[in-house]
């Protein structure tokens, strides 16, 4: 009976046969461009850093299919495990399971807050992206008329916190500004244009839509554009730059709010090295002449990008994903 | 025309030897065929990780910790049973909406309300029995095709899941502590030197297993799911009262999607207006399981253990493959092995049909 | 067609079988059930493949190698169970695979102008020309389906059985379709069981028994008594010992009963230990007695008393509690769970009978039950779990006759006890059918072979356009019956 | 018996009229789901005066064309008693084959529908063959292609979306360039092939054959009807049509097409054609009744949206929409039957 398990051996982590560092990532959704941008800044940093860069994402944005690629990984006993959980509460026991692996754990781009990782890195605040939106968007209606939101998935809580904050904002900073209707198309592009498309003829007033994940900001901004109504509805969202410059240009977007998320991909993977090499992080530093300015709250073990980049026609066709 | 099968396979079977019959069984039984391929999926991962060609080890600890995700699928995979077994075109799309809604109803009974586990548990599984027992109306007494009976429901109920809860996931703390009802633990007694199996293997899929094996092989009731669906008319001739029994499968179908909603909120630590739906739902997997475990869509054929066989091996097939393949391509292979299964297992199925006549 | 021999498997439908047929002229075939008659039109048909035998169209050797190839050649078939399509009009049916067209379109002011023609012919209304043929009668959709195969470009029309469930005006209509048409010089193979008809519409007699052809006889030197010895072949069966009933008081008894346009005024006695036989043609309604006392048809008037006691079944299930069962007539679509085991399909019958608990099985209990009927009923198999699929017909059928055996039934109804199996196995189940009787049970025998009929019964009732036509005692004999069946006697009035 | 043979005048005496024996035009089923429409589309318009607005019902209409589309090829299939489950993974493969192909060479418009139509009829040849001659279940087989296409999809995508899509198909889009006179070109094909498609299954002959396999496949070739050929092209055609609306989905769509591009449309499909009063069970059915229940759906989904409702309440509305429409239809049956 010996030998069918290895449980009770001693946990001797960390023993990658090529004796470098594995970090592994696992983004919610594999294929869209936000993730495969920070698996290219994950890259990137595993050439600088010397180390093994792992990227393993589900077919569907499936919080089941995303804990089997978790468990494949504990079982390639990575060095460390940084997730972007489609359902944070049920990456929990999972991340838990990883650190008894003797794995050092993390998330980034959406955390788990009630788990046991030891860093979340964090592009921006809740508040400050939400704000940067409800700003952008203000700005370009003047800060006054009705606008709509356009969300993704009803169950996201990081989409619902900013909508939450642009609710708070708008209503604190802009009392002309009035939130008329909120609507959610999932991942579908062509379902935001087709409710973005709705949402004009319900409210002839409107003056602006935030589309707030990747697949609804160039939905709506579609949707302005085949309505005819450039310069009339004004668009603001979460979208990557590459998907956006085209409406960017024409003017039926007028920001996109996101972060540098090549950068946020190496940071990812520049604190996995630092996790398996034991190091504490310092409450403010450079990782290098492009990253800079990165925080790190030891209590809320939060580690912050720095404030969201907003992009608009002038920027956006620096960045390549 | 039935004589004349018995005879063509008597000879055949005195002119064909030993290789002869085990490839019959492995054709007819479906079990056999299940096993082998179990063992083949087995063999090939573990000495490609003996090579080296695997990122981590195939051991038993892993195979045991996939199981976790085994437990729904399984689950879900006897839910098909019930109604594929009815016949008539019988098929339940609805499963994942009634997991969805149902994960509601248990996260507000034991998470909200806190109503105790054991009255939460009661009322999650009469709430997925409702829903089965409005297809089961729609499909027995109303005369709906299954198919269309369920994608109504499948819409209605995974819309009633979103309203309901107010988009939210619910994880109050009592929740997020209900996930030890589906950790992995060591067995007691003999299991210090077994790996771990995960909670739910034991609290649930065993236990609904055993029950539906119990219920399809030894009551009247199962019984008469067999009949009905074998021959609908000559069930009626024998004295079934078929309307009433079809009924009842989509109640039971129901009511393991309920009992499916409680696993997935202990394993996902969390009670999901859309567990069930998310992705490609869970009802697809299931039906997948189902008809890869040998359940004959043509109703009236199928067991709980070929159920129980298909799960093992997709679960440990994919496991395989994302520790056998890096990266994308790992989890889109699983997609192919998937769809070649499933082609491969109905296709081996008629020439089944075919070359022996029958097929268990 | 020359030597034409067909095996199913172990079974040989028609062994050695010659059929020659001329145009303008009507060409009977006639025998008992099984005796080969839609196998034989089914290779001319192309719709099966001889083992043996040649064709000849002109004297020249065809090859049919499917309907199509059959229909080429000008040959068009009215199959015993209609071919139809319940969703699309009577002139789509019609005209179905062999569409008038204009270019890819089809050509329906065409077709209308041939349909009106083709309506009037067979005696249907002009409006149902575009009526779905679901939502019409099985006689009317019997017709549809001689207008179906009329409309072809026929050089030789076959017509199975179709007057079987047509009433006396359907049949004139039918009749002179078929006399306009060997008029135009087709030659029309008609196949029936009435054998009063045959002296209004046939030229010539061939006789079949047991697969083989007899010889062709001109109508004008027959008669219908002729024709039944010759199709009985003149054996005397064997009968059961004349026994008396008298004292007993009956187990079932139908007074007046009607069930919608099928049955008109029923009236029938059976008492406990008699076997009464019921004759009649397919359509006659003899089948629906059956199915009204069994529960799957609601009589529409009279009364049904079982015991001494007013009864009303809702369904089988119903049926069964009271003590009746029942073995139905088509074996495949009503009896047999395929693919289920031998247990399975006995122990189907009454699942209470299984285990002292309500709803619980007890396999023990169940594999004796089941053991101890396939001893009785002499059911040859290795063991009870065997598939029932892999079974002969006739071991099959007494697996269907074991179900209804497993609490002992007050009264057993067997619809066509024998169809489709051998002699040794229809030796058997006679015995069986007697040795229940004896036991005391009321046997109900529904049955369409006249050699059974007369061999099994203590007494005969012969149904004719949902009457009873006639009964018969001891003494009955098979002409007797076959002519009272087809229509040589009048109905008998009730007083 | 039909309302319609009513109203036709006998043209010429005696010879009875060519219509006179003509299926009905439309079935019961339709002018339900036109009086349905008719009356959702008013209280919409009264309760929320932007609905019956151009700007409203054009993109309807939009949206409603490729799931029609694709609904009049699941209509062929559905009536000879298949169905066809991997559509939704079919228009992914087909619209990255087609977009990667036009920012990668340029193609022009015709090239590139063509190419999409090619991709799509040669995978639902792939279901066609296995359905008519492996003699399995349709279900069965189109799950398994269904996975077998998701795979080969994303393989194409490579694990990224296709970036900077020529405005090619902006000719089948919501926009101004998606219109002529007011009528968006891709409602307008979508009409056109449902017209042919109505007349192909009321007037051609081969049309005709689908109803009788779907009613009775033996009877169909006992008839001398070429069956599995028959089936086998009902999958073509359908794969064809997926090729075109993956065309409009472009169209519509962003400049940037993603991997979800064809999640779940085959359920909605479905769902129109069953609201369209098209029997699962084989044998009946009508391709207007397809184009009725999807504009039937996109009503509901655009109808709660427009109204303020919670958009999560439109899939409760479509739901109960299929069982009423479907409901309906067998109690309609049922009652004919009696009669
Ligand atoms: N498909 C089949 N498989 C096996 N046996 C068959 C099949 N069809 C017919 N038989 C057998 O062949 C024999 C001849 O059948 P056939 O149908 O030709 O009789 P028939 O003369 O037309 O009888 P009826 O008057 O009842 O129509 C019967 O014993 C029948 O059981
Ligand atoms: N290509 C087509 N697309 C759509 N509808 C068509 C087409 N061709 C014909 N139709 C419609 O089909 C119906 C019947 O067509 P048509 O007038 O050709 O039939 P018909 O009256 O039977 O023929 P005819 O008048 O030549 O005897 C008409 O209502 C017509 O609108
Ligand atoms: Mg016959
Ligand atoms: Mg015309």
């Amino acid at each position: 009976l010996t030998g069918c398990t290895n449980k009770n051996s001693t946990a001797d982590s960390g023993s990658g046969d090529s004796g470098k560092t594995t970090v592994a990532f696992v983004p919610k959704l594999q294929g869209i461009p936000y993730f495969e941008a920070m698996n290219a800044g994950g890259q990137q940093a595993a050439e600088d850093l010397g180390i093994e860069w792992l990227y393993q994402g589900p077919t569907t944005a499936d919080a089941a299919a995303q804990a089997d690629i978790v468990r494949s990984l504990i079982q390639q006993k990575v060095d460390a495990l940084i997730v972007a959980p489609n359902d944070p509460d049920s990456m929990a026991p999972l991340l838990k399971q990883a650190q008894e692996a003797g794995i050092k754990v993390a998330t980034a781009d959406t955390d788990a807050p009630n788990s046991v990782r030891q860093v979340f890195v964090n592009q921006t605040t809740e508040e400050n992206h939400g704000k940067a939106l409800s700003e952008s968007l203000m700005k370009a209606m003047g800060g006054t008329g009705e606008f709509a939101i356009v969300s993704c998935s009803e169950t996201a809580a990081n989409l619902n916190a900013y909508i939450e904050v642009i609710k708070k904002d708008v209503a604190a900073n802009y009392p002309q500004g009035k939130l008329v209707d909120l609507v959610y198309a999932g991942e579908d592009q062509a379902k935001a244009a087709a409710m973005a498309t709705d949402l004009m003829n319900a409210h002839p007033n409107l003056k602006g839509i935030v589309g707030l994940c990747s697949a609804a900001a160039p939905g709506v901004a579609q949707a302005v554009k085949d309505a005819g109504k450039i310069g009339q509805v004004f668009t603001v969202g979460g979208g990557t730059p590459m998907a956006m410059a085209p409406y960017l240009k024409d003017g039926s977007s007028s920001a996109s709010v996101l972060w540098d998320v090549q950068n946020l991909g190496y940071l990812t993977a520049w604190t996995g090295k630092e996790l398996a090499d034991d190091k504490t992080l310092e409450p403010a530093f450079d990782v290098d002449d492009k990253i800079k300015g990165v925080t790190f709250d030891a209590e809320s073990k939060i580690e912050l990008l720095g404030p969201p980049l907003v992009f608009t026609k002038d920027n956006v066709q620096q960045f390549k994903y | 025309m039935s004589t004349t099968t018995l005879k063509r396979n008597d000879v055949q079977q005195r002119s064909h030897g030993f290789g002869y019959k085990s490839v019959k069984m492995l054709l007819t039984q479906r079990i056999a065929l299940l096993g082998l391929l179990i063992v083949v999926v087995l063999a090939v991962m573990m000495s490609l990780d003996a090579a080296g060609a695997m990122s981590g080890s195939y051991d038993a600890d892993y195979l045991a910790a996939a199981l976790i995700s085994a437990v729904p699928l399984a689950m879900l995979g006897l839910a098909e049973l019930m109604v594929i077994l009815s016949g008539r075109g019988g098929i339940d799309l609805s499963v994942g909406a009634i997991v969805s809604l149902c994960c509601i109803v248990f996260g507000y009974s034991y998470g909200i309300w806190d109503l105790g586990l054991f009255p939460s548990i009661v009322i999650t599984a009469v709430a997925g029995a409702v829903c089965g027992a409005i297809n089961g109306f729609l499909v027995a007494y109303i005369g709906f095709p299954p198919l269309i009976a369920t994608l109504a429901t499948f819409y209605a109920f995974k819309s009633l899941a979103l309203i309901i809860s107010g988009q939210k996931p619910i994880s109050t703390i009592q929740i997020q502590d209900f996930f030890s009802a589906a950790q992995s633990v060591e067995i007691p007694v003999i299991g210090y030197n077994l790996p771990n199996i995960p909670l739910g293997i034991f609290t649930f899929l065993i236990p609904t297993a055993l029950l539906a094996w119990i219920l399809l092989n030894r009551t009247t009731f199962g019984r008469r799911l067999y009949a009905l669906g074998t021959n609908d008319v000559a069930a009626r001739w024998a004295g079934v009262d078929t309307r009433a029994n079809r009924m009842m499968a989509y109640v039971l179908s129901g009511l393991i999607s309920g009992l499916v909603a409680i696993v997935i909120v202990a394993q996902f630590a969390s009670a999901r207006p859309d567990a069930g739906v998310s992705g490609n739902g869970l009802a697809l997997p299931a039906i997948t399981i189902a008809v890869l475990g040998g359940v004959a869509i043509t109703g009236g054929i199928g067991r709980v253990s070929g159920i129980l066989l298909a799960t093992l091996l997709v679960v440990w097939l994919n496991a395989g493959i994302l520790l056998a393949f890096a990266g994308n391509e790992g989890t889109q292979l699983q997609l192919l092995a998937l769809g070649l299964l499933l082609i491969g297992a109905s296709l081996l199925n008629n020439l089944t049909r075919k070359k022996f006549g029958v097929l268990y | 067609m020359r030597g034409i021999s067909k095996n199913y498997g172990g079974v040989r439908a028609i062994r050695q079988a010659e059929l020659t047929v001329y145009p303008g002229t009507v060409h009977a075939l006639v025998g008992e059930n099984g005796a080969g008659k839609s196998t034989l039109i089914k290779i001319l048909a192309g719709a099966e493949q001889p083992n043996t035998g040649t064709i000849a169209f002109d004297g020249e050797a065809v090859s049919i190698a499917s309907t199509t190839d059959a229909i080429e050649l000008g040959v068009q078939t009215v199959y015993q169970e209609p071919q139809l399509f319940p969703e699309l009009s009577i002139t789509e049916n019609i005209f179905i695979g062999r569409e008038i067209k204009r270019g890819l379109r089809v050509d329906w002011a065409a077709q209308a102008a041939q349909i009106h023609e083709l309506l009037d012919m067979i005696g249907l209304p002009h409006h149902l020309a575009t009526a779905p043929v679901g939502d019409l009668s099985i006689a009317q959709q019997q017709q549809v389906s001689i207008a179906k195969a009329v409309a072809g470009e026929a050089r030789i029309l076959i017509l199975d059985e179709p007057s079987a469930i047509l009433t006396d005006t359907e049949i004139n209509v039918l009749f002179s379709i078929v006399r306009r048409l060997t008029a135009r010089g087709v030659a029309v193979i008609y196949i029936t069981h009435r054998l009063d008809e045959l002296f209004e519409i046939a030229d010539t007699v061939t006789v079949m028994r047991d697969g083989q052809t007899l010889d062709t006889y001109d109508i004008k030197d027959l008669t219908v008594t002729k024709i039944a010895e010759l199709m009985v072949g003149g054996i005397v069966t064997e009968k059961r010992p004349e026994r008396s009933f008298d004292g007993l008081s009956p187990t079932l008894e139908l007074h007046q009963l009607d069930v919608g346009h099928l049955l008109h005024g029923v009236d029938l006695q059976i008492r406990p230990g008699e076997i009464l036989g019921l004759y009649g043609l397919l359509g006659s309604g003899v089948a629906e007695i059956a199915e009204a006392v069994y529960g799957m048809k609601q009589p529409t008037g009279g009364r049904m008393v079982y015991q001494g006691k007013a009864m009303v079944n809702k369904g089988p299930a119903e049926a069964r509690r009271r003590g009746i069962t029942l073995v139905p007539a088509n074996r495949s679509a009503q009896g047999v769970f395929s693919f289920q085991s031998i247990r399975f399909n006995i122990s189907i019958g009454d699942l209470a009978k299984l285990s002292p608990v309500k709803g619980w099985i007890n396999r023990g209990r169940e594999r004796d039950i089941a053991l101890d009927l396939i001893k009785r009923l002499g059911v040859k198999t290795p063991n009870e779990n065997q598939p029932i699929s892999a079974m002969s017909g006739g071991n099959a059928q007494k697996v269907v006759i074991a179900r209804q055996l497993l609490s002992t039934p007050k009264l057993l109804i067997l619809a066509e006890p024998t169809q489709g199996v051998d002699v040794g196995a229809k030796e058997e189940i006679h015995r069986l059918i007697g040795d229940l009787a004896e036991s005391g049970t009321a046997v109900l025998v529904v049955t369409t072979d006249l050699s059974e009929v007369l061999r099994i019964s203590d007494r005969v009732l012969v149904v004719r356009e949902g009457r009873i036509a006639a009964e018969f005692g001891h003494d009955a004999t098979q002409v007797d019956i076959l002519a009272a069946a087809s229509g040589a006697v009048p109905i008998r009035k009730e007083a | 018996m039909r309302t319609t043979e009513k109203s036709r005048p006998q043209v010429t005496a005696g010879i009875p009229v060519a219509k006179k024996i003509l299926p009905s035009l439309v079935t019961g089923q339709e002018v339900v789901l036109i009086g349905i429409i008719a009356v959702l589309w008013i209280l919409l318009g009264l309760l929320t005066p932007a609905f019956l607005t151009a700007g409203s019902i054009l993109p309807l209409l939009v949206a409603v064309a490729p799931i029609a589309l694709i609904g009049v090829g699941m209509t062929l299939i559905i009536i000879t008693a298949g169905i066809d489950v991997s559509v939704g993974a079919a228009i992914m493969v087909t619209s990255v084959v087609t977009s990667q192909t036009m920012v990668a060479t340029g193609i022009p418009l015709i090239p590139a529908v063509l190419l999409s139509v090619a991709v799509g009829a040669l995978l639902g040849l792939v279901n066609g063959y296995l359905v008519a001659y492996g003699k399995i279940h349709a279900i069965i087989i189109t799950f398994g292609t269904a996975n077998l296409f998701q795979f080969i999809g994303l393989r194409f995508f490579g694990s990224s979306t296709v970036n900077g899509l020529p405005d090619t198909f902006d000719v089948f889009g919501r926009g101004e360039a998606g219109r002529t006179f007011g009528i968006p070109h891709s409602f307008a094909i979508t009409v056109i092939v449902v017209a042919l498609a109505w007349w192909y299954l009321r007037h051609a002959a081969s049309g005709r054959h689908l109803f009788a396999v779907g009613g009775n496949e033996t009877a169909a070739r006992l008839a001398g009807i070429k069956v599995k050929p028959l089936i086998l092209r009902t999958y073509v055609i359908t794969g064809a049509l997926v090729g075109l609306a993956a065309c409009f989905l472009i169209g519509q769509g962003t400049s940037t097409l993603e991997q979800s591009v064809g999640a779940g449309r085959e359920l909605a499909v479905i769902a129109a054609v069953v609201i369209g009063g098209t029997s699962i069970l084989g044998g009946r059915g009508t391709v207007l009744g397809t184009l009725l229940g999807a504009i039937l759906v996109q009503t509901v989904t655009s109808g709660v949206t427009q109204m303020g409702w919670p958009s999560q309440l439109s899939d409760f509305f479509v739901g109960v929409a299929i069982i009423a429409a479907v409901g309906t239809d067998i109690l309609r049956e049922r009652s004919r039957r009696k009669s």
